[in-house]
């Protein structure tokens, strides 16, 4: 499945990067992870707890981080693993000065789900992501007002 | 937990787990096998019983829910060996082929037939929209229904 | 199918149910139609431990009428929505919307709180209580209240509701003249597009179900009415249009803007 | 004509299903018996790293886990026919394993069985098993799996090609004629996969007596007797007669449960290593997994035309997808099932097809009602439709232009085809003239075209079919690669009160033998129908027999118990001349008694059954006893056929397709009862309608499912479909003695590409000339805008 969006957030681009790149603000911010455990540089173990409506499962993986350029982009990559099936996610994200003075993260990318995800959730799952987005970038610009309280 | 359902006129009591469906309830504590499972989406409708009067997939009931409640099923439909007039009329007009559907048809036309006592093709095949039947292109079951709404007018 | 093991608690009253939850908090999960809820167990793709059934609590499933509202009970099923003659009358278009939910079996027992509380973004309801600018009664934790159904939609399966919070009851303000409008999923019947327009005066208020993760007002087209269906280009105006098997984002937008025309002309 | 034949008797199976009285194996509990739960593949390919079954053993209730590790994982299902690389190479024939143990080659592959006390302790601990998996790239299309550096299904060959295959006259020669035509019409497409989806899913127990050292498999098969065939002597090498398979009511099959299913055999196998019964039912996210598909061709054709529309040649390249192993009958599906009826009702003169048949990473393809001939009448109808099109020429006409002329198999020899053929009987115009007139083409025409100017899309498809049914003789199909024969076995066993027993090798799951068999026999024998009982579905009750499927029931089942029937009335005439003291030759039978002609002498079929028995005044070195058992190998399939046509409307704005009218005129030989004809006729018109509308098996890249359950897969419901109109013409079988050809997968064979053929005239003017099936409103849509 096809993944695509973008935000603005209200903070600039050094900022919004460091975010990205802070395990502790990660684990915060990422719908449903529970626990956030660095493995070694930009790998590392994620348990989280996924709850979309009827869906409700709980998640073991890695997730890393890998191509950075320094406040421009980055490629997350995930891999889920859970009794219902598996997610494995690769997504870029790209960082741009918006020119308002925050910045826009544009995101591309492509899920494949296996199990019963995969067989039973169709109809919903490019709903799922789209909520998930948002919840991530709205819990990011919570992060960012907390910061600049 | 216990509970006590009364099925097809029987009071019944029983301590059973709360995952239990209605439908497993029906097949595996009662016996009443004429209840089919056919999906695990409550699309297919096989499972189809009344509870309290209305038609109901007794695979997405819990057994639990249905306590103190009225149950009809399949089994409960023909009355001193004669069968109901929806049954009756499928095998009149040829409702049905491999059977297995067809408990769940005939308990759902019984909820059509209370609610469009003189049901037009469109009534019925609206009614029929949670049930499968994959035999009979569902033609003889309109027409089965058709027949049982007239026999019951007559 | 078999769903994992969970205990199973009959709440009696709207407070031993908001307690439940409060206490077992996300392990807990509220059962009123199940009509989704239930599937989803049997598959596994959702384990609560204790499930609360709040069908037997009294006075959540009437359907009243005051001077211009028709207040309908969360527990009432979609069946007994169908056959009021006062929803008929006063709030047609509800009536419009339930005779394409489901089928004959699944209006037996699912709920209209139920629904509402699920948020499918699919479902027929949250079309039309945004068009009739509906509120949704809940009660928590910290009390009552009533959240305007504009606010109720959050997300994909995700509403205003507090994690202590039950839908109680949802007040329809009287509708004279509405429309609602469905194309569906060929397999699920649920809604690829689902529109409901309720017409005043010379406004509009309509309400979109199926397009996007979130049921919404389409304001945009509300803005651009003029008495005929050539506002309905509107229809998904800044809205991230959802995308599947049976549709993808072009032609849910086309059929979008369709079916809007054809509720606007009607 | 008798008492029965040919009426429309009412069934006298229904009173059980409608009582809810019916015994389908599920329903079927045995003391002590467990219950099983698979643990299957989440990935289409993938390395089995490890299972830890460990978690899983220390649950509540579990009696045994097994894995591929066990001695169950050496054993494999075999194919059951075999067909060879058009270069003689052998057919590439995997082992289908019991349960995986290395390697997994499609999603819903079992990897592990628990069983348990309980359906819910075995579900539970099923969640406990660990196993780790190396996903691999997966490939789930027929044609892409044939491409270079395409991932290997199985890595014992270098391609995943399981054979290549053709038939018909010489390819270059058919290339010479085609260069050579008027017109030449192309088509590319795709059959799509489907899911047969019998309502009742597969469900199996397995029994074990220690005692006897018997085995006992309750199972919803459609062929009992090639379960026992193929899991004794191929699979478990059990001895046949210490196994019994039973098979009484199914909840349908449509193809999907003539074949032996890998948990068959483990759950028998289990069932002596537990020393318990065990059962397991099929989910319905399971069934999507593992009960075997349908269809899945990738097509490629061309027909030739000569300038007055006559085609001259046609050429078609496929790939048919046969999913990670072979399936019992798949190679037969897209090869001798399918190619041979590529003549069609035409007289085309030239006609190659080459099949590729590919193994892909998904579940095994099989026969789906129809199985082969849908595909071949689907290609047909529509290329000639679209050649119709292309050059101008109304549909009907074009192919009253190519029609074999009628033949009866009697005066007129039967026809010869050029794909190996010979059709039996046939009058191909009649149907279609009668469908148009039942149509109103004439005034449809006006309408079609008054509608178009308020911008509303009429359309009437056209669909006129044969197949071929009850294949047979046992020595053509084994010179065909088949590995068993397809004969049947008819038993007439007359009990000395002179009720009559009937037991059939062929299976009903919904086709209503118990009262259709029960009529002929009885109208044959004279007497009543309720003194005649019909068994089926039990190894130990029937002799042997081949199942059903093929639409052979009564053609060949039916076949076998006339011959017994005839053997009854022979020695019946010899104990009532006899007991008439009179010559054979001057006795006739007639209503239920043998009367000397001329006379008012006649003894009964009752006082001849009980002579038989108790054999005091009794013909001399005649044996006792009345029954008589016969094998009935065909000479020839029979060759039913007919007319189609659908009318739809198409929502200019929305793509929608609604069905307003659906016109079937079917041939099918004698009809031995109407209703029960009319009854299969709709089902499979459904079907059809259902492929062509509505349903899709689809796999993404990774070989996931995303049609996996109901909320996904399509089937038409109640309210998809009009009222279906059915005619019959009637051309009897010529070879057969009831002259009956077959009725069972005639609806789904003419019926899809009526449908297609409508919403493409429907949508002509705008200039499409294809769409690919299903039609959903978003294709067809988007087919409108191109």
């Amino acid at each position: 499945m096809k993944i695509k969006g973008n935000y603005k957030l209200p903070a600039s681009r050094s900022v919004v990067w460091d975010m990205v790149m802070d395990p502790e603000i990660l684990e915060r911010v990422t719908p449903g992870i529970k626990e956030l455990k660095e493995l070694s540089q930009d790998q590392y173990e994620a348990v989280s707890e996924v709850r979309v409506g009827p869906v409700k499962g709980n998640f073991t993986g890695k997730l890393s981080i890998k191509d950075k350029t320094e406040e421009e982009g980055c490629t997350l990559v995930i891999d889920q693993k859970s009794k219902m099936g598996n997610v494995v996610a690769e997504i870029v994200m790209n960082l741009a000065s918006s020119d308002e003075g925050g910045t826009d993260v544009t995101y591309t990318g492509e899920a494949k789900m296996s199990g019963t995800l995969a067989s039973m959730g169709q109809r919903i799952m490019s709903g799922v992501v789209s909520t998930l987005s948002k919840q991530f970038f709205k819990s990011m610009e919570e992060e960012i007002d907390k910061r600049s309280a | 937990m216990n509970v006590t359902i009364t099925v097809n006129g029987k009071q019944f009591t029983h301590d059973i787990e709360p995952r239990l469906s209605l439908a497993q309830y029906l097949r595996e504590n009662l016996d009443l096998t004429g209840t089919h499972i056919g999906c695990d989406t409550s699309g297919c409708g096989a499972c189809t019983i009344t509870m309290d009067g209305n038609a109901v997939k007794s695979c997405t009931v819990l057994a639990v829910q249905a306590d103190g409640s009225e149950i009809t099923t399949i089994e409960g439909m023909a009355q001193n060996g004669e069968m109901h007039p929806i049954q009756a009329a499928f095998k009149e007009k040829h409702g049905l082929q491999c059977g297995f559907c067809t408990p769940g048809m005939v308990m759902v036309a019984a909820d059509i037939l209370k609610n469009y006592p003189n049901p037009s093709e469109e009534d019925i095949r609206h009614g029929l929209k949670g049930n499968f039947c994959r035999c009979t292109g569902y033609h003889n079951i309109v027409k089965s229904i058709q027949l049982a709404a007239e026999t019951i007018n007559d | 199918m078999i769903p994992a093991k969970f205990d199973y608690i009959k709440a009696t009253s709207i407070s031993e149910a908001v307690n439940l939850l409060d206490e077992h908090g996300f392990d807990a999960k509220i059962l009123s139609g199940g009509q989704s809820l239930l599937p989803a167990m049997k598959l596994r793709l959702n384990r609560p431990e204790i499930v609360i059934d709040i069908n037997g609590i009294p006075g959540m499933n009437s359907i009243e009428e005051t001077g211009d509202e028709v207040i309908i009970g969360a527990n009432c099923t979609h069946t007994q929505i169908l056959n009021s003659d006062m929803v008929y009358k006063t709030v047609n278009i509800l009536h419009q919307a339930v005779t394409t939910l489901g089928d004959v079996q699944v209006r037996n027992r699912g709920t209209i709180g139920g629904s509402l509380a699920h948020a499918d973004p699919s479902a027929d309801y949250p079309a039309v209580v945004l068009a009739c600018n509906a509120q949704i009664e809940v009660e928590g934790k910290g009390g009552k209240r009533t959240i305007a159904a504009t606010d109720f939609f959050q997300g994909i399966f995700t509403t205003a509701l507090e994690d202590d919070e039950i839908v109680t009851a949802v007040r329809f303000p009287k509708v004279a003249h509405g429309k609602y409008l469905k194309f569906y999923q060929s397999a699920s019947r649920f809604a690829i597009v689902g529109v409901a327009v309720v017409f005043d005066d010379s406004k509009v208020k309509v309400g979109i179900t199926g397009v996007s993760d979130t049921p919404y007002r389409a304001t945009a087209v509300e803005e651009a009415y003029t008495g005929n269906g050539d506002a309905a280009e509107h229809a998904v105006d800044g809205i991230e249009v959802m995308s599947d098997h049976f549709a993808d984002e072009n032609y849910r937008s086309h059929l979008a803007k369709v079916m809007v025309k054809r509720a606007l002309e009607e | 004509m008798g008492e029965f034949i040919g009426k429309s008797v009412k069934r006298r199976e229904d009173a059980r299903f409608l009582k809810g009285m019916g015994k389908y194996t599920d329903d079927i509990k045995l003391p002590k018996m467990t219950h099983s739960a698979f643990v299957r593949s989440p990935y289409a390919h993938a390395k089995i790293e490890n299972v830890d079954i460990s978690e899983a053993e220390k649950a509540d209730g579990v009696v045994a886990i097994f894995t591929g590790k066990d001695a169950c994982g050496e054993y494999g299902v075999p194919c059951g026919w075999q067909v060879d690389f058009k270069n003689g190479e052998t057919m590439r024939e995997p082992k289908h394993p019991l349960l995986a143990k290395d390697k997994i080659r499609h999603l819903g592959e079992a990897v592990t069985i628990v069983i348990a006390e309980t359906l819910e302790q075995a579900r539970d601990a099923a969640e406990l098993v660990e196993v780790d998996y190396e996903e691999l790239p997966a490939v789930t299309d027929p044609k892409k799996a044939m491409e270079e550096g395409a991932p290997l299904v199985h890595d014992d060959w270098d391609s995943n090609a399981a054979f290549d295959w053709c038939i018909g006259n010489d390819r270059a020669e058919v290339e010479a004629a085609l260069e050579k035509a008027h017109h030449v019409t192309e088509m590319e497409y795709r059959n799509q996969r489907l899911a047969p989806n019998a309502m009742e899913p597969r469900s199996y127990i397995a029994d074990y007596d220690v005692n006897g050292d018997k085995y006992t498999l309750y199972t919803s098969t459609q062929n009992p007797h090639l379960i026992r065939l193929l899991m004794c002597a191929f699979v478990l090498g059990l001895p046949e007669h210490k196994v019994r398979i039973v098979s009484k009511d199914v909840g349908g099959g449509f193809g999907s449960k003539i074949y032996h299913y890998t948990e068959e055999a483990l759950l028998t196998w289990a069932a002596k290593e537990i020393g318990r019964p065990v059962k397991w039912t099929s989910d319905r996210s399971e069934a999507f997994l593992t009960d075997a598909h349908g269809r899945d061709h990738v097509v490629k054709s061309r027909m030739g035309f000569d300038k007055d529309g006559k085609i001259v040649a046609h050429l078609t390249d496929e790939y048919c997808g046969m999913g990670a192993y072979l399936s019992t009958f798949a190679p037969a599906v897209p090869t001798y099932l399918h190619g041979t009826l590529f003549q069609g009702v035409y007289t085309t003169p030239l006609i190659h097809l080459n099949v590729i048949a590919p193994f892909t990473h998904t579940v095994p393809v099989d026969a789906y009602r129809g199985a082969g001939r849908p595909e071949a009448t689907y290609l047909l109808e529509r290329i000639i439709s679209k050649g119709a099109q292309e050059m101008g020429m109304d549909a009907a006409e074009i192919r009253y232009k190519n029609f074999i002329p009628p033949f009866d198999g009697v005066e007129e020899a039967g026809y010869q085809t050029q794909v190996a053929l010979q059709y039996d009987s046939g009058n191909y115009e009649a149907a279609l003239k009668k469908g148009l007139e039942r149509l109103g083409y004439d005034d449809f025409r006006k309408e079609q075209s008054e509608a178009r100017k308020n911008g509303r899309l009429l359309g009437v498809g056209i669909s006129t079919y044969i197949e071929g049914c009850g294949i047979a003789p046992s020595a053509v199909v084994g010179a065909l690669g088949a590995r068993a024969g397809l004969y049947e076995v008819g038993q007439v066993r007359v009990q000395p009160t002179g009720k009559v027993s009937v037991f059939t090798g062929a299976h009903s799951h919904g086709q209503g033998h118990e009262t259709v068999f029960a009529q002929f026999v009885a109208d044959k024998l004279g007497i009543d129908m309720a003194d005649v009982e019909i068994e089926h579905g039990d190894t130990d009750q029937v002799a042997f027999g081949m199942g059903t499927y093929g639409s052979r029931s009564l053609a060949v089942g039916g076949s076998a118990i006339i011959k017994s029937i005839d053997k009854i009335l022979e020695k019946g005439a010899k104990i009532a001349a006899h007991k008439l003291e009179a010559a054979e030759d001057d006795l006739e039978y007639a209503s239920g008694k043998w009367t000397v002609k001329g006379t008012d002498k006649s003894v009964s079929f009752g006082d001849v059954a009980l002579t038989a028995y108790v054999p005091h005044n009794y013909p001399e070195g005649l044996e006792p006893g009345l029954d008589f058992s016969s094998f009935y190998d065909p000479s020839n399939f029979t060759y039913p056929f007919g007319t189609h046509i659908a009318v739809v409307e198409v929502d200019a704005d929305t793509g929608a397709v609604e069905l307003q009218r659906f016109i079937a005129v079917d041939d099918v030989g004698n009809i031995m009862n109407p209703m029960i004809v009319e009854g299969q006729i709709h089902g499979g018109v459904a079907q059809g309608v259902g492929q062509a509308l509505l349903e899709e098996v689809a796999y993404d890249e990774a070989g996931q499912m995303i049609t996996g359950s109901y909320m996904d897969y399509a089937m038409p419901r109640a309210d998809d479909l009009p009222m279906i109109e059915t005619e019959n013409t009637v051309t009897p079988c010529p070879h057969n003695p009831l002259g009956v050809k077959g009725a069972g997968e005639a609806g789904a064979i003419g019926s899809t590409p009526a449908v297609v053929n409508a919403v493409v005239d429907a949508l002509a003017h705008l200039g499409v000339t294809d769409i690919q099936m299903p039609l959903k409103p978003q294709t067809v849509w988007k087919a409108m805008q191109n």
